[in-house]
Protein backbone atom coordinates (compact mmCIF):
# COMPACT_ATOMS: atom_id res chain seq x y z
CA UNK A 1 0.00 0.00 0.00
CA UNK A 2 2.68 2.43 1.00
CA UNK A 3 3.89 2.09 -2.68
CA UNK A 4 0.53 3.72 -4.19
CA UNK A 5 1.49 6.93 -2.13
CA UNK A 6 2.59 10.03 -4.06
CA UNK A 7 5.81 9.79 -5.63
CA UNK A 8 8.71 11.94 -6.27
CA UNK A 9 8.67 11.62 -10.46
CA UNK A 10 10.47 15.02 -11.58
CA UNK A 11 14.09 14.52 -11.88
CA UNK A 12 16.40 17.28 -12.83
CA UNK A 13 17.70 16.67 -15.59
CA UNK A 14 19.37 13.33 -17.03
CA UNK A 15 18.52 10.28 -15.26
CA UNK A 16 22.30 8.32 -14.00
CA UNK A 17 22.76 4.69 -14.71
CA UNK A 18 24.16 5.08 -10.90
CA UNK A 19 20.37 6.28 -9.67
CA UNK A 20 18.94 3.07 -11.61
CA UNK A 21 21.39 1.17 -10.33
CA UNK A 22 20.44 2.12 -7.18
CA UNK A 23 17.06 1.96 -7.55
CA UNK A 24 17.44 -1.95 -8.65
CA UNK A 25 19.63 -2.15 -5.40
CA UNK A 26 16.47 -1.33 -3.12
CA UNK A 27 14.73 -3.99 -4.18
CA UNK A 28 17.19 -6.91 -3.01
CA UNK A 29 15.27 -6.99 0.23
CA UNK A 30 11.69 -7.98 -1.23
CA UNK A 31 12.15 -11.22 -2.06
CA UNK A 32 8.46 -11.97 -3.09
CA UNK A 33 9.46 -10.30 -6.33
CA UNK A 34 10.90 -12.52 -9.03
CA UNK A 35 10.75 -10.29 -12.10
CA UNK A 36 11.87 -6.69 -12.77
CA UNK A 37 11.16 -4.78 -16.00
CA UNK A 38 12.75 -1.61 -16.55
CA UNK A 39 11.98 0.64 -19.89
CA UNK A 40 14.22 3.68 -20.12
CA UNK A 41 14.03 6.35 -23.25
CA UNK A 42 16.87 7.73 -24.18
CA UNK A 43 17.31 11.05 -26.03
CA UNK A 44 18.02 10.40 -29.94
CA UNK A 45 19.98 12.45 -32.06
CA UNK A 46 18.08 12.57 -34.40
CA UNK A 47 18.54 14.65 -38.02
CA UNK A 48 15.30 17.66 -38.63
CA UNK A 49 15.92 20.01 -41.09
CA UNK A 50 19.36 18.74 -41.57
CA UNK A 51 20.76 19.66 -38.17
CA UNK A 52 21.24 17.26 -35.31
CA UNK A 53 19.02 17.38 -31.82
CA UNK A 54 21.77 17.51 -29.31
CA UNK A 55 19.29 17.42 -26.52
CA UNK A 56 15.78 17.95 -25.64
CA UNK A 57 14.50 20.31 -23.02
CA UNK A 58 11.90 19.55 -21.06
CA UNK A 59 9.17 21.35 -19.16
CA UNK A 60 5.48 20.08 -17.71
CA UNK A 61 2.42 21.27 -16.10
CA UNK A 62 3.22 19.81 -12.80
CA UNK A 63 -0.01 20.84 -10.52
CA UNK A 64 -1.99 18.84 -13.26
CA UNK A 65 0.54 16.15 -13.90
CA UNK A 66 1.14 14.58 -10.36
CA UNK A 67 -2.54 14.09 -10.13
CA UNK A 68 -2.69 12.29 -13.51
CA UNK A 69 0.50 10.32 -12.58
CA UNK A 70 -1.02 9.24 -9.27
CA UNK A 71 -4.38 8.12 -11.14
CA UNK A 72 -2.13 6.14 -13.66
CA UNK A 73 -0.07 4.46 -10.96
CA UNK A 74 -3.53 3.72 -8.97
CA UNK A 75 -4.97 2.04 -12.18
CA UNK A 76 -1.70 0.04 -12.58
CA UNK A 77 -2.06 -1.46 -9.43
CA UNK A 78 -5.58 -2.35 -9.78
CA UNK A 79 -4.72 -3.65 -13.28
CA UNK A 80 -1.39 -5.74 -12.79
CA UNK A 81 -0.48 -7.93 -9.44
CA UNK A 82 2.72 -5.54 -9.11
CA UNK A 83 4.71 -5.57 -5.86
CA UNK A 84 6.12 -1.95 -6.55
CA UNK A 85 5.95 0.48 -9.32
CA UNK A 86 8.08 3.87 -10.05
CA UNK A 87 7.86 5.88 -12.91
CA UNK A 88 11.21 8.81 -13.42
CA UNK A 89 11.12 11.60 -16.13
CA UNK A 90 13.36 14.18 -16.60
CA UNK A 91 12.54 17.90 -16.58
CA UNK A 92 15.07 20.71 -18.10
CA UNK A 93 17.75 19.40 -20.27
CA UNK A 94 18.75 15.89 -21.55
CA UNK A 95 21.49 15.31 -24.09
CA UNK A 96 21.29 13.41 -26.64
CA UNK A 97 22.69 9.79 -25.61
CA UNK A 98 21.47 10.75 -22.01
CA UNK A 99 17.98 9.06 -20.26
CA UNK A 100 15.06 10.76 -19.70
CA UNK A 101 12.69 8.20 -18.75
CA UNK A 102 12.61 5.56 -16.25
CA UNK A 103 10.30 3.24 -15.32
CA UNK A 104 10.46 0.53 -12.94
CA UNK A 105 8.17 -2.27 -12.39
CA UNK A 106 7.94 -5.80 -10.04
CA UNK A 107 5.76 -8.48 -9.20
CA UNK A 108 6.01 -12.10 -8.66
CA UNK A 109 5.79 -13.38 -11.98
CA UNK A 110 7.23 -12.14 -15.25
CA UNK A 111 4.23 -11.26 -17.02
CA UNK A 112 2.01 -8.55 -14.84
CA UNK A 113 5.50 -6.73 -14.48
CA UNK A 114 6.21 -7.18 -18.12
CA UNK A 115 2.88 -5.87 -19.17
CA UNK A 116 2.76 -2.92 -16.42
CA UNK A 117 5.69 -1.64 -17.67
CA UNK A 118 4.72 -0.70 -21.54
CA UNK A 119 0.84 -0.11 -19.96
CA UNK A 120 2.64 2.79 -17.59
CA UNK A 121 4.90 4.01 -20.47
CA UNK A 122 1.95 4.27 -23.37
CA UNK A 123 -0.14 6.43 -20.67
CA UNK A 124 2.53 8.63 -19.46
CA UNK A 125 3.30 9.79 -22.94
CA UNK A 126 -0.43 9.51 -23.99
CA UNK A 127 -1.53 11.17 -20.82
CA UNK A 128 0.86 13.54 -19.00
CA UNK A 129 1.76 17.20 -19.54
CA UNK A 130 4.66 16.97 -20.30
CA UNK A 131 6.75 18.39 -23.19
CA UNK A 132 10.01 18.12 -24.82
CA UNK A 133 11.60 20.85 -27.10
CA UNK A 134 14.53 19.31 -29.35
CA UNK A 135 17.41 21.59 -29.42
CA UNK A 136 19.10 21.58 -32.59
CA UNK A 137 23.31 22.22 -32.98
CA UNK A 138 22.71 25.32 -34.96
CA UNK A 139 20.85 26.36 -31.61
CA UNK A 140 17.48 26.78 -33.12
CA UNK A 141 14.69 24.34 -31.92
CA UNK A 142 11.77 22.48 -32.56
CA UNK A 143 9.03 21.62 -30.00
CA UNK A 144 8.53 17.14 -30.04
CA UNK A 145 5.60 15.43 -31.55
CA UNK A 146 5.35 12.09 -29.74
CA UNK A 147 3.84 10.02 -32.66
CA UNK B 1 -30.69 37.43 -22.02
CA UNK B 2 -27.35 35.57 -21.82
CA UNK B 3 -25.32 38.64 -20.48
CA UNK B 4 -23.28 37.63 -17.71
CA UNK B 5 -20.86 39.90 -15.64
CA UNK B 6 -16.91 39.25 -16.93
CA UNK B 7 -14.74 37.62 -14.61
CA UNK B 8 -10.99 37.59 -14.01
CA UNK B 9 -8.90 34.34 -14.91
CA UNK B 10 -5.53 32.89 -14.79
CA UNK B 11 -4.26 31.62 -18.02
CA UNK B 12 -1.27 29.14 -18.42
CA UNK B 13 0.21 28.42 -21.58
CA UNK B 14 2.85 25.79 -22.14
CA UNK B 15 5.38 24.53 -25.29
CA UNK B 16 4.44 26.34 -28.28
CA UNK B 17 1.56 27.97 -26.94
CA UNK B 18 3.38 29.48 -24.44
CA UNK B 19 5.56 30.98 -27.04
CA UNK B 20 2.30 32.14 -29.04
CA UNK B 21 0.98 33.60 -25.59
CA UNK B 22 4.80 35.39 -24.68
CA UNK B 23 4.43 34.35 -21.23
CA UNK B 24 3.81 31.15 -18.64
CA UNK B 25 1.08 32.68 -17.18
CA UNK B 26 -1.07 35.72 -17.71
CA UNK B 27 -4.34 36.98 -15.76
CA UNK B 28 -7.17 37.63 -18.28
CA UNK B 29 -11.21 39.15 -18.20
CA UNK B 30 -13.12 37.05 -20.44
CA UNK B 31 -17.21 36.08 -19.99
CA UNK B 32 -17.46 33.13 -17.03
CA UNK B 33 -17.64 29.95 -19.36
CA UNK B 34 -14.58 27.94 -21.77
CA UNK B 35 -16.25 28.87 -25.38
CA UNK B 36 -16.44 32.72 -24.97
CA UNK B 37 -13.11 32.55 -23.13
CA UNK B 38 -11.43 30.42 -25.89
CA UNK B 39 -13.40 32.90 -28.54
CA UNK B 40 -11.72 35.62 -26.64
CA UNK B 41 -7.87 34.41 -26.91
CA UNK B 42 -8.41 33.38 -30.64
CA UNK B 43 -9.57 36.95 -31.34
CA UNK B 44 -6.59 37.87 -29.34
CA UNK B 45 -3.75 35.72 -30.48
CA UNK B 46 -4.76 35.11 -33.87
CA UNK B 47 -2.08 32.11 -34.05
CA UNK B 48 -3.36 30.15 -31.66
CA UNK B 49 -6.51 29.09 -34.28
CA UNK B 50 -3.87 26.62 -36.24
CA UNK B 51 -2.62 24.98 -33.39
CA UNK B 52 -3.75 21.92 -31.60
CA UNK B 53 -4.80 22.74 -28.17
CA UNK B 54 -6.23 21.02 -25.11
CA UNK B 55 -7.51 23.02 -22.16
CA UNK B 56 -7.39 22.09 -19.08
CA UNK B 57 -9.30 24.35 -15.91
CA UNK B 58 -8.09 23.66 -12.56
CA UNK B 59 -5.56 21.19 -13.40
CA UNK B 60 -8.03 19.27 -14.76
CA UNK B 61 -9.02 18.37 -18.75
CA UNK B 62 -11.86 20.51 -20.28
CA UNK B 63 -13.79 18.56 -23.11
CA UNK B 64 -16.89 20.64 -23.26
CA UNK B 65 -17.99 23.96 -22.54
CA UNK B 66 -18.22 25.01 -19.11
CA UNK B 67 -18.88 27.40 -16.52
CA UNK B 68 -15.71 29.33 -15.10
CA UNK B 69 -15.40 31.62 -11.76
CA UNK B 70 -13.55 34.00 -10.66
CA UNK B 71 -10.14 32.88 -10.24
CA UNK B 72 -10.18 29.68 -12.26
CA UNK B 73 -7.07 28.41 -13.59
CA UNK B 74 -7.15 27.75 -17.26
CA UNK B 75 -4.26 26.11 -18.98
CA UNK B 76 -3.44 25.58 -22.91
CA UNK B 77 -1.86 22.78 -23.66
CA UNK B 78 -0.04 21.68 -26.84
CA UNK B 79 -0.05 18.19 -27.53
CA UNK B 80 1.98 15.83 -24.88
CA UNK B 81 5.19 15.42 -25.64
CA UNK B 82 6.85 13.48 -22.47
CA UNK B 83 8.74 10.00 -22.68
CA UNK C 1 26.45 -6.35 -37.34
CA UNK C 2 29.21 -6.65 -34.38
CA UNK C 3 26.47 -7.06 -32.36
CA UNK C 4 25.35 -10.36 -33.45
CA UNK C 5 28.30 -12.16 -32.83
CA UNK C 6 28.89 -14.89 -30.10
CA UNK C 7 28.87 -13.50 -27.06
CA UNK C 8 29.89 -14.23 -23.15
CA UNK C 9 26.26 -14.73 -21.16
CA UNK C 10 27.15 -17.07 -18.24
CA UNK C 11 28.04 -15.04 -15.14
CA UNK C 12 29.12 -16.63 -11.89
CA UNK C 13 27.26 -15.85 -9.27
CA UNK C 14 24.56 -13.32 -8.86
CA UNK C 15 24.36 -9.91 -11.69
CA UNK C 16 25.40 -6.69 -9.52
CA UNK C 17 23.35 -3.61 -10.16
CA UNK C 18 26.65 -2.21 -10.46
CA UNK C 19 27.68 -4.20 -13.42
CA UNK C 20 23.79 -3.55 -15.34
CA UNK C 21 24.90 0.41 -14.78
CA UNK C 22 27.74 -0.07 -16.26
CA UNK C 23 26.01 -2.27 -19.23
CA UNK C 24 23.18 0.83 -19.77
CA UNK C 25 25.88 3.78 -19.34
CA UNK C 26 28.22 1.73 -22.42
CA UNK C 27 24.87 2.39 -24.48
CA UNK C 28 24.64 6.10 -24.16
CA UNK C 29 27.05 6.64 -27.16
CA UNK C 30 24.87 4.87 -29.17
CA UNK C 31 22.84 7.73 -30.65
CA UNK C 32 20.04 6.33 -32.47
CA UNK C 33 18.87 4.33 -29.47
CA UNK C 34 15.58 5.85 -28.26
CA UNK C 35 14.22 2.97 -26.13
CA UNK C 36 16.22 0.47 -24.07
CA UNK C 37 13.95 -2.52 -22.15
CA UNK C 38 15.62 -4.52 -19.75
CA UNK C 39 14.11 -7.77 -18.24
CA UNK C 40 15.46 -8.77 -14.87
CA UNK C 41 15.04 -12.37 -12.52
CA UNK C 42 15.42 -12.19 -9.08
CA UNK C 43 15.45 -15.18 -6.77
CA UNK C 44 12.04 -15.51 -4.56
CA UNK C 45 12.00 -16.76 -1.44
CA UNK C 46 9.49 -19.01 -2.10
CA UNK C 47 7.96 -21.37 0.76
CA UNK C 48 8.28 -25.12 -0.66
CA UNK C 49 7.53 -27.86 2.07
CA UNK C 50 7.15 -25.25 4.73
CA UNK C 51 10.69 -24.18 4.33
CA UNK C 52 11.86 -21.01 2.55
CA UNK C 53 14.49 -21.00 -0.88
CA UNK C 54 17.34 -19.15 0.65
CA UNK C 55 19.08 -19.54 -3.10
CA UNK C 56 19.13 -21.09 -6.33
CA UNK C 57 22.04 -23.54 -7.76
CA UNK C 58 22.35 -22.92 -11.63
CA UNK C 59 24.03 -25.49 -13.98
CA UNK C 60 24.33 -25.60 -17.50
CA UNK C 61 25.05 -27.38 -20.63
CA UNK C 62 27.16 -24.60 -22.09
CA UNK C 63 28.45 -26.56 -24.86
CA UNK C 64 24.72 -26.82 -26.25
CA UNK C 65 23.40 -23.48 -24.38
CA UNK C 66 25.87 -21.45 -26.43
CA UNK C 67 24.66 -22.02 -30.05
CA UNK C 68 21.13 -21.86 -28.59
CA UNK C 69 21.66 -19.01 -27.28
CA UNK C 70 23.40 -17.48 -30.74
CA UNK C 71 20.32 -18.96 -32.36
CA UNK C 72 17.79 -16.61 -30.87
CA UNK C 73 20.02 -13.82 -30.72
CA UNK C 74 20.03 -14.13 -34.62
CA UNK C 75 16.02 -14.59 -34.54
CA UNK C 76 15.68 -11.46 -32.57
CA UNK C 77 17.30 -9.60 -34.67
CA UNK C 78 15.61 -10.77 -37.75
CA UNK C 79 12.51 -10.47 -36.45
CA UNK C 80 12.90 -6.91 -34.56
CA UNK C 81 14.79 -3.92 -35.46
CA UNK C 82 17.47 -3.42 -32.63
CA UNK C 83 20.36 -1.62 -32.13
CA UNK C 84 21.35 -4.11 -29.51
CA UNK C 85 20.63 -6.64 -27.51
CA UNK C 86 22.52 -8.41 -24.51
CA UNK C 87 21.92 -11.76 -22.15
CA UNK C 88 23.05 -12.46 -19.05
CA UNK C 89 22.29 -15.36 -17.18
CA UNK C 90 24.31 -16.39 -13.27
CA UNK C 91 25.56 -19.77 -13.21
CA UNK C 92 26.19 -21.31 -9.57
CA UNK C 93 24.58 -20.09 -6.76
CA UNK C 94 22.38 -17.17 -6.39
CA UNK C 95 20.58 -15.65 -2.98
CA UNK C 96 17.20 -14.88 -2.67
CA UNK C 97 16.63 -11.56 -3.53
CA UNK C 98 19.54 -11.35 -5.79
CA UNK C 99 19.40 -11.28 -9.71
CA UNK C 100 19.59 -14.23 -11.83
CA UNK C 101 18.57 -13.15 -15.19
CA UNK C 102 19.37 -9.79 -17.00
CA UNK C 103 18.19 -9.02 -20.93
CA UNK C 104 18.22 -6.31 -22.58
CA UNK C 105 17.48 -4.44 -26.08
CA UNK C 106 17.40 -1.15 -27.27
CA UNK C 107 16.33 0.14 -30.31
CA UNK C 108 15.47 3.31 -32.07
CA UNK C 109 11.49 3.11 -30.74
CA UNK C 110 10.05 1.96 -28.41
CA UNK C 111 8.04 -1.14 -29.68
CA UNK C 112 10.71 -3.10 -31.14
CA UNK C 113 13.04 -2.89 -27.70
CA UNK C 114 9.34 -4.04 -25.36
CA UNK C 115 8.57 -6.52 -27.79
CA UNK C 116 12.18 -8.11 -28.49
CA UNK C 117 12.70 -8.42 -24.50
CA UNK C 118 9.62 -10.26 -23.28
CA UNK C 119 10.17 -12.91 -27.01
CA UNK C 120 13.56 -13.29 -25.58
CA UNK C 121 13.05 -14.11 -22.04
CA UNK C 122 10.44 -16.26 -23.33
CA UNK C 123 13.09 -18.26 -25.41
CA UNK C 124 15.89 -18.28 -23.05
CA UNK C 125 13.18 -19.97 -20.16
CA UNK C 126 11.92 -23.04 -23.09
CA UNK C 127 14.95 -23.41 -25.10
CA UNK C 128 18.55 -22.76 -23.27
CA UNK C 129 19.37 -26.16 -21.46
CA UNK C 130 20.01 -24.67 -18.20
CA UNK C 131 18.59 -25.74 -14.54
CA UNK C 132 17.62 -24.44 -11.11
CA UNK C 133 18.11 -25.92 -8.01
CA UNK C 134 16.14 -24.64 -4.98
CA UNK C 135 18.24 -24.44 -2.02
CA UNK C 136 15.90 -24.34 0.96
CA UNK C 137 16.63 -23.43 4.32
CA UNK C 138 16.49 -26.84 6.12
CA UNK C 139 19.70 -27.65 3.58
CA UNK C 140 17.59 -29.49 1.21
CA UNK C 141 17.15 -29.14 -2.62
CA UNK C 142 14.21 -29.08 -5.01
CA UNK C 143 15.24 -28.98 -8.62
CA UNK C 144 13.28 -25.72 -10.14
CA UNK C 145 9.95 -26.29 -12.61
CA UNK C 146 9.48 -23.47 -14.59
CA UNK C 147 5.53 -23.02 -15.05
CA UNK D 1 19.12 -58.96 -39.93
CA UNK D 2 19.57 -56.00 -37.50
CA UNK D 3 22.41 -57.07 -36.03
CA UNK D 4 24.87 -54.32 -35.61
CA UNK D 5 28.18 -53.84 -33.21
CA UNK D 6 27.78 -52.03 -30.35
CA UNK D 7 29.69 -48.68 -30.13
CA UNK D 8 30.84 -46.89 -27.35
CA UNK D 9 29.49 -43.32 -26.44
CA UNK D 10 29.43 -40.61 -23.67
CA UNK D 11 26.46 -39.85 -21.87
CA UNK D 12 26.05 -36.38 -19.94
CA UNK D 13 23.28 -35.78 -17.36
CA UNK D 14 21.89 -32.58 -16.23
CA UNK D 15 19.73 -31.73 -12.63
CA UNK D 16 17.93 -34.59 -11.32
CA UNK D 17 18.99 -36.97 -14.16
CA UNK D 18 22.17 -36.40 -12.90
CA UNK D 19 21.39 -37.60 -9.36
CA UNK D 20 20.12 -40.32 -10.97
CA UNK D 21 23.01 -41.48 -13.06
CA UNK D 22 25.16 -40.44 -10.04
CA UNK D 23 28.07 -38.60 -12.25
CA UNK D 24 28.01 -35.65 -14.51
CA UNK D 25 29.11 -38.27 -17.54
CA UNK D 26 29.81 -42.03 -17.68
CA UNK D 27 30.92 -43.77 -21.09
CA UNK D 28 28.46 -46.73 -22.13
CA UNK D 29 28.11 -49.11 -25.13
CA UNK D 30 25.14 -49.87 -26.95
CA UNK D 31 23.82 -50.48 -29.94
CA UNK D 32 24.37 -47.38 -33.04
CA UNK D 33 21.00 -46.17 -32.76
CA UNK D 34 19.25 -43.78 -29.57
CA UNK D 35 16.43 -46.03 -29.05
CA UNK D 36 18.33 -48.81 -28.56
CA UNK D 37 20.89 -46.67 -26.11
CA UNK D 38 17.19 -45.40 -23.84
CA UNK D 39 16.38 -49.02 -23.75
CA UNK D 40 19.68 -49.83 -22.04
CA UNK D 41 19.82 -46.79 -20.09
CA UNK D 42 16.04 -47.22 -18.27
CA UNK D 43 17.49 -51.10 -18.01
CA UNK D 44 20.09 -49.62 -16.04
CA UNK D 45 18.58 -46.88 -14.28
CA UNK D 46 15.22 -48.02 -13.48
CA UNK D 47 14.14 -44.45 -12.21
CA UNK D 48 15.10 -42.69 -15.38
CA UNK D 49 10.99 -44.16 -16.78
CA UNK D 50 9.97 -41.74 -14.44
CA UNK D 51 11.60 -38.87 -15.70
CA UNK D 52 10.76 -36.21 -18.20
CA UNK D 53 13.68 -36.60 -20.40
CA UNK D 54 14.82 -34.71 -23.73
CA UNK D 55 18.05 -36.15 -25.54
CA UNK D 56 20.52 -34.19 -26.88
CA UNK D 57 22.95 -35.89 -29.51
CA UNK D 58 26.24 -34.01 -29.94
CA UNK D 59 24.66 -30.89 -28.88
CA UNK D 60 21.41 -31.10 -30.79
CA UNK D 61 17.95 -32.17 -29.56
CA UNK D 62 17.02 -34.93 -31.32
CA UNK D 63 13.49 -35.96 -31.50
CA UNK D 64 13.14 -39.55 -33.25
CA UNK D 65 15.20 -41.88 -33.08
CA UNK D 66 18.63 -41.60 -34.56
CA UNK D 67 21.58 -43.35 -35.43
CA UNK D 68 24.75 -42.75 -33.63
CA UNK D 69 28.11 -43.51 -34.14
CA UNK D 70 31.62 -44.34 -32.23
CA UNK D 71 32.14 -41.11 -29.61
CA UNK D 72 29.07 -39.25 -30.17
CA UNK D 73 27.83 -37.57 -26.83
CA UNK D 74 24.14 -38.12 -25.83
CA UNK D 75 22.69 -36.05 -23.24
CA UNK D 76 20.34 -36.60 -20.91
CA UNK D 77 17.89 -33.28 -20.24
CA UNK D 78 15.67 -32.81 -17.63
CA UNK D 79 12.93 -30.40 -17.88
CA UNK D 80 14.80 -26.48 -18.44
CA UNK D 81 14.03 -24.17 -15.42
CA UNK D 82 16.92 -20.90 -16.18
CA UNK D 83 15.53 -17.51 -15.67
Amino acid sequence: MEEKKKKKVFIDGPISAQFIADSISKHSSKKNIGAHNIFLGQIRQDKINDEQVIAIEYTCYKEMAEPILDAIREDCFVKYPLTCLHIYHSLGLVNAGEICLFVFTSSAHRQAAIEACSYLVERIKKEVPIWGKEILSDTSSVWKNNQ
Amino acid sequence: MNVSNPIQIKLVAFGVLQEIIGAPSIFISCDPNLESCKENLIKQYPALAKQAIQYAINHQLASENIALTNGSEIALLPPFSGG
